[in-house]
């Protein structure tokens, strides 16, 4: 198949690497960068050195399909290793899979994507509805009987989130007394934050993804108020950390990849120091983590055809291997009928003086 | 029939020297139309020279190229020079000019639409200190009673001659040394036209002020002036002092509305035929 | 040298078309066009589709701020309808696509009687407001009504089939776009040279005078809020089918002063104006990338992550000095051009 | 009551904020009849300077304040010297167009220069609350408020008192003739584009400092212009009324009604005032006779 | 009730505080010349434009042919066959002169929106017909050389006389024009004041003019309305007007620019 050289293979990947999304595509896209340093490393797949091609669509959906035309179309990579945001990937669908490429899916795993599974496409973590169930009902056995307030995003992001809280209720006892939901972009919460006072509530689903965290925990901070904040893994950074400053520590966070400063991830900084740039490494997050994650299974799916570089073969393998071990998450596995890699989440608790998470007991 | 007489020697009052000097002038708008066309004139210090031609002749555009003004309707001096004051000004920026004591009333008004009469006329003497503004406010006001009563009022508002008045009053404001005038006569009443000719005639005596004219009120203009010329299509086709001129025929018939070959006005009613084409252009 | 051709009959004054050498250039045009997906890869063809597309909605938003004078930075609101009304007709309801992009058009026009209202009482940036104010609102809207719209999730569509023959290849649907365009440019061509056209070049250059000459200012501009809405609603429509998913997010706030962009840098107010502003505005970031691609692979390394800003700041950098050396656009340039070829030798 | 107060006061807050900025806009509009596009990202570009001068002296806010503001007064320079002043007698679209171009620029420059990421910036004790009788702000907040006032107070006394502020009428209702009464017209929009360089820069360092610095801290500009449409495109001080009108109008419907519609009723206040007054609230009409 | 072609009763129109226009009656026969004249503010403007639709009168009537005009919108004037020009130009600058004078045939043109769009059958059958009405009068008004020019590039007088054309185009029963020689030499008001003649004889249109030029005002009306501040002083045959003391007073002056002072013309400036 195509983007197959004697000496290289192409791959290519779509991400917003400018504007604020860049924060979470440009880690990602190093992550990416350092799977495929090591394998070159290692003398490549079959002799072949990888190569990436990486497209900006800066969030915008026509761009992504723009970038995946000429990605697939003119570029002819290989696979692809990541796609942009939830509803970038969903608009890509139906052009990936009618070209048939191998598509690993690390970002915005939902599940339109992998519910009626596409031969080849594949999607790695968890959903954001099963990451907030999970979150939901450790906080409903943490706090039992407080009254809760969430506040979230008007789009599928937050519907997904508000469909975990939906089926955490339905285990749990959770009393939510206070529900709003705000337009992508803002940035003052001086409003919502203060109905959250008003309504006494005492944990608080911060459905943001960086900057709306933010402002929700700073304008907390401001009113003096100090429920129990859970916020999702998209603005699981240590910058949004930073940017809140001590009114952080202690924030509640989940996810599906390891956190930073556990063993895991320091292991995994040392080999991104190994690969990468000082300053790339400075940019290192759990977004970093996905993409290596996400890429390293894909690589060793087309190992294991390293003689027939297809695109079947590489479906063929990428389903019937076992669950690759990456190290930063749980094994990756696909089966004949299983699209989804269903990591497992961890809850996870964040500390302003280290600017980490680390996972609860 | 007509004889030129030579356009470079206007000599009423050569011993003055020219105050502003165009010599083989061509200008050109959007790289393409040619508006103005190998002309020549002079202005002496201390004169008023007026200067006449039919709708389109090219009188406007002479004035805007003096001012500094064609680049802003992609119009250019692409030949022959200005001079003003000693000074080549055929490519000077309008601030430049200006301040050098040259101002246009331009065609059309052109008053700060959304501005009362009163700061109009203060845009005029921009430059001026308080105390003469307030001094040239109130000659200006003299002049035109009828600003005095609307001088609070956003000058848009104001019928066709009131804005007139504010245009001239504007210029004067400036005390300009030369005060070139497109049109001034532009829609007012004979009253007010005979008040501004005055004050011109008054201005040129008492500030010795020079005064170049655009006039399509070749009566009054001719009455005033000192030298005129007359062009028609993008050239002078006709110039001379205004005595002369005055007793020249064809001007007569065609600028005064004499009847042909007599001393009488004849009446517009009399009018059987329009066809009658450019007899100067050589 | 053509300097003008002669005419006798007033027909000839109305004709689109003047000369044959014109008509020999339409049809070496015509031929490109139909040519283009044999010459083209999949990216190309697909950028080419883009630009029709996006052609169609600059020819739209002519009509409003180009004849009319009327400035809008609300027509994505009419693009996001356009998007839905097909999709949701199509693809929810099962209606034939021909009905699904009537409705594109038909759905647009009707809201942006609403839209216009208040431009009967506003001018210049103060309509821009409101019409800026009506995009947010439409797309509040549409995420509001989930059940019929499917919220943030938006639907999918599929490549139509009208009247028995399927779009569904590239090649395909990019016939079907430059159909659509060519229809633009036909209708647009004819509005402007009909009493429709002038009246709202009427409207724009002197809105008193024009209701002097009879003019109902009221309807007019609500027609031209109409027209406008009705060719930016079926742009809307197939931009949805390009992208195969309709959501909000797919018609960003950008889009429209992306819009008006086309329009300045094409030259306000003129059809070719519009086209060509699209090639150039669409075209560029490809050129950028091109150029950049040029510098080779070492200098990529070294500005890795940088790239895509210094794209960026190429960017907006061309347009300026694009703006500075031509600022009536790029309709100044070619008429700059004509001008020089039909008076060559002699200059004036 | 404390909670009403609460919203007002936050309304305010961030109302200052916007009404900044909203000046900025009319300030330009007014003197040259330019709508500049670029004014949230000069705002923007001027707090990341304010931030990486803070971080270098520990946030002393003397050093901070001389600093952005001596900068936001040579970047205004800079650009209108440079990408402005030569396109003055094109057509204003043409002009528009450029400050479209220079947004795009500035984004682009943003992320390269500093980075993609959200900062946390703290001058002095920009971020300390202060009780005011109940209602908790931050300094900063405050600080924005009083920076409001000055601006309108000095805004004020310039058009009363200056004939400078004639002539910046002037020069917007008619470059050309202003310039034939010898106005340096390039001088009237030089001032303009500093005075809007320095509302918005306090504007954008102040909001950074209560709220977060990013790249995306342009979007004020997007919020302000409409305040300026609401107050009047030319009337300066109206600017400031409009900004202040959506900031609280923004913060009562999000704590009496429903966050999703904070954004639409600030708009649909804008519609409803225009249908009643067409020029804003203070603008001027534009003057047509026959 | 009355058999005046265009009836003005007790009109007066007030702009805030003042009464630019006050209890003026007026009234204009076929086949008429009347003109308007009065000192710079007097109003005279402000009344065309409330014969003509652009202002609402405050109180008074306007008919014309005997029907109200109270009640019909300010676009609909023009089919009751009220034509007329503006002081201050108010041409569509970036239209071409064939462009300009084709708008004043809108109001008798029946094409929609649609049918513009597909430009086919009736619409294209329209656009012939009322094109060859524009050539008839560019032809009329002498100005075949600039019928395809941009009309913002035309020189003043120029424009004029398209805003002439325009107004011609209209098919009216009474043409108003305000000024329309201002800014014109002898000679190409010598044209005017023909094609003003010929209007009124060939085409059957009654004329209100408002003018400065005395001797055109003079030569040409049958009979002269004279007002100051909003109201009328005078009104009469033109002989009799001139030598009316309150409008000598008003508005023409002993000088020189007043009709009949000005036949000869002496050597005045030093
Ligand atoms: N901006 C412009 N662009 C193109 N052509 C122009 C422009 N301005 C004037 N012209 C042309 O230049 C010629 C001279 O115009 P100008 O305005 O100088 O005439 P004028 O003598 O002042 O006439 P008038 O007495 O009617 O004011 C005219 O033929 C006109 O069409
Ligand atoms: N829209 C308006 N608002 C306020 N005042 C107005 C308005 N229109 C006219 N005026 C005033 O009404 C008076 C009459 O104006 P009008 O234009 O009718 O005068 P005119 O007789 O035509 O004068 P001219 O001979 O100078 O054209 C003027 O003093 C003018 O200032
Ligand atoms: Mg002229
Ligand atoms: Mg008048």
């Amino acid at each position: 198949d195509q983007g197959v050289t004697d000496t290289e293979i192409l791959l290519g990947e779509v991400e917003p690497l400018t504007g604020p999304p860049g924060l979470l595509g440009v880690a990602h896209n190093l992550g990416v960068k350092l799977a495929l340093a090591e394998v070159n490393a290692a003398g490549g797949i079959g002799g072949r050195q990888l190569k990436l091609i990486a497209e900006d669509d800066g969030y915008v959906t026509s761009r992504t399909i723009q970038s995946l035309r000429k990605l697939i179309g003119v570029d002819k990579v290989f696979a692809l290793t990541s796609l942009s945001g939830s509803g970038q990937a969903l608009a890509a669908l139906p052009i990936i899979k009618q070209a048939g490429i191998p598509a690993m899916v690390p970002i915005g795993p939902l599940p339109p994507l992998y519910e009626q599974p596409n031969d080849n496409i594949f999607v790695v973590g968890q959903s954001y509805t099963e990451g907030m169930h999970q979150l939901a009902l450790y906080l409903a056995k943490e706090f039992p009987g407080k009254k809760w307030g969430v506040i979230l995003q008007d789009d599928d992001y937050g519907k997904a989130l508000a469909e975990g809280i939906e089926q955490a209720k339905a285990e749990a006892e959770i009393n939510v007394v206070f529900e709003t939901k705000y337009a992508r972009g803002q940035k003052d919460f001086a409003s919502e934050m203060l109905r959250v006072k008003d309504a006494g509530v005492e944990v608080l689903i911060a459905g943001g993804i960086i900057s709306e965290n933010i402002a929700m925990v700073k304008e907390a901070e401001k009113l003096g108020i100090s429920p129990a904040i859970a916020t999702f893994w998209p603005g699981r950074v240590p910058e949004v950390l930073k940017a809140i400053g001590p009114a952080s520590d202690g924030l509640y966070g989940v996810d599906y990849v390891a956190p930073i400063q556990s063993d895991a991830g320091k292991a995994f900084v040392e080999l991104a120091k190994k690969y990468l740039s000082e300053e790339e490494v400075a940019r290192v997050n759990r977004y970093t983590m996905t993409g290596y994650a996400s890429t390293k299974t894909l690589i060793e799916a087309m190992k294991g055809c390293a003689d027939d570089l297809t695109w079947k073969c590489t479906i063929e393998k990428l389903q019937t291997n076992p669950p690759v071990e990456t190290g930063v998450m749980a094994p990756i596995g696909f089966g004949a009928d299983n699209r989804f890699s269903n990591s497992p989440v961890t809850i996870m608790r964040a500390h302003y003086d280290t600017l980490s998470y680390t996972p609860v007991e | 029939m007509m004889q030129t007489v030579s356009p470079s020697a206007p000599d009423v009052r050569a011993e003055l020297g020219a105050l502003l000097e165009i010599r083989n002038a061509q200008i050109i708008y959007d790289n393409a139309v040619e508006a103005v066309r190998d002309v020549s004139l002079s202005v002496p210090e201390g004169a008023v020279v007026a200067l006449l031609g039919s709708n389109g002749a090219g009188k406007s555009t002479l004035l805007k190229a003096v001012t500094g003004t064609l680049h802003l309707e992609e119009g250019e001096l692409t030949k022959g020079s200005i001079r003003y004051a000693e000074e080549d000004i055929g490519h000077a920026r309008t601030e430049r000019i200006v301040s050098q004591g040259l101002i246009l009333v331009p065609e059309g008004r052109r008053l700060f639409a959304n501005l009362t009469v009163e700061e109009n006329l203060t845009m005029g003497a921009y430059r001026k200190t308080a105390a003469e503004m307030r001094r040239l406010k109130s000659m200006v006001f003299d002049l035109f009673p009828r600003l005095h009563e609307r001088r609070a009022q956003i000058s848009g508002y104001l019928s066709g001659g009131e804005q007139q008045m504010v245009a001239v009053g504007r210029a004067l404001m400036a005390e300009p040394r030369l005060l070139a005038l497109d049109e001034p006569s532009l829609g007012l009443a004979p009253l007010i036209i005979d008040s501004i000719y005055q004050t011109i005639d008054r201005m040129r005596h008492e500030l010795k002020m020079t005064i170049f004219l655009v006039e399509q009120n070749a009566s009054q203009a001719m009455e005033i002036a000192d030298y005129v010329y007359i062009m028609e299509n993008g050239r002078v086709v006709l110039d001379g002092p205004a005595e002369k001129m005055r007793s020249n025929l064809d001007v007569q018939e065609y600028y005064l509305g004499f009847s042909a070959g007599g001393g009488e006005r004849k009446s517009f009613r009399d009018i059987k035929h329009y066809k009658r084409r450019k007899r100067w252009l050589s | 040298m053509r300097s003008g051709y002669y005419k006798e009959t007033i027909v000839e004054h109305i004709n689109l078309t003047d000369s044959t050498l014109q008509r020999v250039w339409i049809a070496i045009g015509l031929i490109v066009v139909v040519a283009a997906p044999f010459y083209f890869d999949f990216y190309g063809l697909s950028l080419l589709t883009l630009m029709m597309i996006t052609a169609i909605g600059a020819m739209g938003l002519n009509v409003l701020t180009g004849w009319t004078g009327l400035i809008s930075l609300g027509q994505t609101a009419f693009m996001v309808l356009g998007a839905y009304a097909y999709a949701i007709t199509t693809e929810s309801w099962g209606w034939p696509p021909l009905a699904g992009f009537l409705l594109a058009g038909i759905v647009p026009a009707l809201a942006s009687v609403l839209v216009g209202v208040p431009s009967l009482r506003l001018t210049g940036l103060y309509l821009a407001i409101t019409t800026l104010a009506s995009a947010f609102i439409v797309n509040h809207l549409v995420l509001e009504f989930d059940g019929l719209t499917n919220g943030s999730s938006g639907i999918f569509v599929n490549r139509p089939t009208v009247l028995g023959f399927a779009f569904d290849s590239d090649a395909r649907f990019y016939y079907l776009t430059a159909g659509a365009g060519l229809l633009t440019i036909l209708a647009c061509l004819n509005l402007r040279r009909s009493r429709v056209g002038r009246a709202l070049i009427a409207i724009r250059d002197n809105d008193n005078a024009a209701r002097v000459m009879g003019i109902d200012l009221r309807t007019y501009k609500l027609y031209a809020f109409m027209a406008s809405s009705f060719i930016v609603g079926i742009a809307g429509a197939l931009y949805g089918i390009f992208l195969s998913f309709v959501t909000v997010d797919g018609f960003p706030f950008l889009l429209a002063i992306e819009a008006l962009a086309i329009l300045i840098v094409g030259g306000m107010g003129s059809i070719a104006g519009a086209i060509l502003g699209t090639i150039f505005m669409v075209g560029l970031p490809e050129v950028t990338s091109f150029v950049f691609s040029l510098l080779g692979d070492g200098a990529r390394d070294v500005l890795s992550t940088s790239a895509h800003e210094i794209k960026g700041l190429l960017y907006g950098l061309v347009i300026i000095l694009f703006l500075k050396l031509q600022p009536h656009g790029l309709m100044g340039l070619w008429q700059d051009a004509k001008r020089v070829w039909t008076l060559w030798p002699l200059k004036y | 009551m404390s909670y009403f107060a609460e919203l007002m006061a936050s309304g305010l807050a961030v109302g200052a904020v916007y009404g900044l900025i909203a000046m900025s806009f009319a300030i330009i509009y007014k003197s040259t009849g330019l709508l500049n596009f670029a004014q949230g990202e000069m705002g923007m570009i001027i707090a990341y300077v304010a931030w990486s001068i803070s971080t270098s002296v520990d946030g002393n806010p003397v050093i901070v304040a001389v600093g952005s503001i001596g900068f936001a007064v040579l970047f205004a320079l800079a650009v209108e010297r440079i990408v402005i002043r030569p396109m003055m007698s094109e057509p204003i679209l043409a002009q528009i167009m450029v400050t479209i171009g220079l947004s795009v620029i500035f984004r682009s420059a943003i992320v390269l220069i500093w980075d993609g990421l959200p900062h946390n910036m703290d001058v002095a004790s920009g971020n300390n609350l202060i009780d005011l009788g109940g209602v908790r702000v931050r300094e900063a907040q405050i600080a924005v408020l009083l920076a409001l006032v000055l601006a309108i107070v000095g805004m004020w006394a310039f058009f009363r008192y200056s004939r400078f502020g004639v002539a910046m009428r002037a020069v917007a209702s008619d470059e050309a003739t202003a310039q034939l009464m010898g106005v340096n017209s390039g001088k009237v929009q030089m001032a303009a584009w500093a005075a809007a360089a320095v509302m918005s820069g306090i504007a954008g360092v102040l909001f950074a400092i209560a709220y977060e610095l990013s790249p995306s801290l342009y979007a004020l500009g997007l919020k302000a212009f409409p305040a300026t449409i609401l107050g009047g495109l030319d009337a300066v001080i109206g600017s400031a009324v409009g900004g202040i009108i959506i900031g609280v109008t923004e913060n009562l419907v999000g704590g009496y009604l429903s966050s999703g519609l904070k954004e639409v009723a600030g708009f649909v206040i804008i519609i409803l005032i225009l249908m009643i007054r067409p020029y804003g609230l203070f603008g001027e009409k534009r003057i047509e006779r026959l | 009730m009355t058999d005046h072609l265009l009836q003005l009763r007790q009109v007066t129109k007030g702009f805030g505080g003042i009464k630019a226009v006050n209890g003026v009656s007026l009234h204009v026969d076929k086949g008429e010349i009347v003109s308007i004249i009065g000192p710079n503010g007097a109003g005279k403007t402000t009344l065309f434009n409330l014969i003509s639709g652009v202002l609402p009168v405050t109180s008074g009537t306007i008919e014309i042919e005997g029907q109200d005009l109270a009640r019909v919108p300010g676009h609909r004037y023009v089919q009751l066959g009220i034509g007329r020009t503006f002081q201050n130009l108010a041409l569509f600058k970036h239209g071409t002169v064939v462009d300009n004078i084709l708008v004043g045939r809108h109001w008798r043109m029946k094409t929609s929106v649609v049918e513009a769009a597909l430009h086919f059958g009736r619409s294209r059958r329209e656009e012939v017909q009322h094109r060859r009405r524009v050539e008839e009068i560019i032809d009329f008004l002498e100005i075949e050389h600039i019928r395809d020019k941009v009309v913002g590039t035309l020189s003043y007088g120029q424009q004029k006389r398209v805003e002439l054309g325009r107004a011609l185009a209209t098919d009216p029963k009474v043409l108003l024009l305000d000024e329309i020689v201002a800014g014109m030499n002898q000679e190409e008001t010598e044209d005017i004041a023909r094609f003003i003649l010929d209007i009124r004889d060939d085409l059957g249109i009654a004329i209100l003019l408002i003018e400065h030029d005395m001797h055109l005002v003079m030569d040409i009306s049958d009979r002269v309305h004279v007002l100051n501040f909003g109201e009328t002083i005078t009104e009469g045959r033109p002989a009799e007007v001139q030598t009316h003391p309150g409008v000598i007073e008003a508005y023409l002056g002993h000088g020189k620019s007043g009709a009949g002072t000005a036949k000869t013309v002496t050597a005045g400036a030093a």
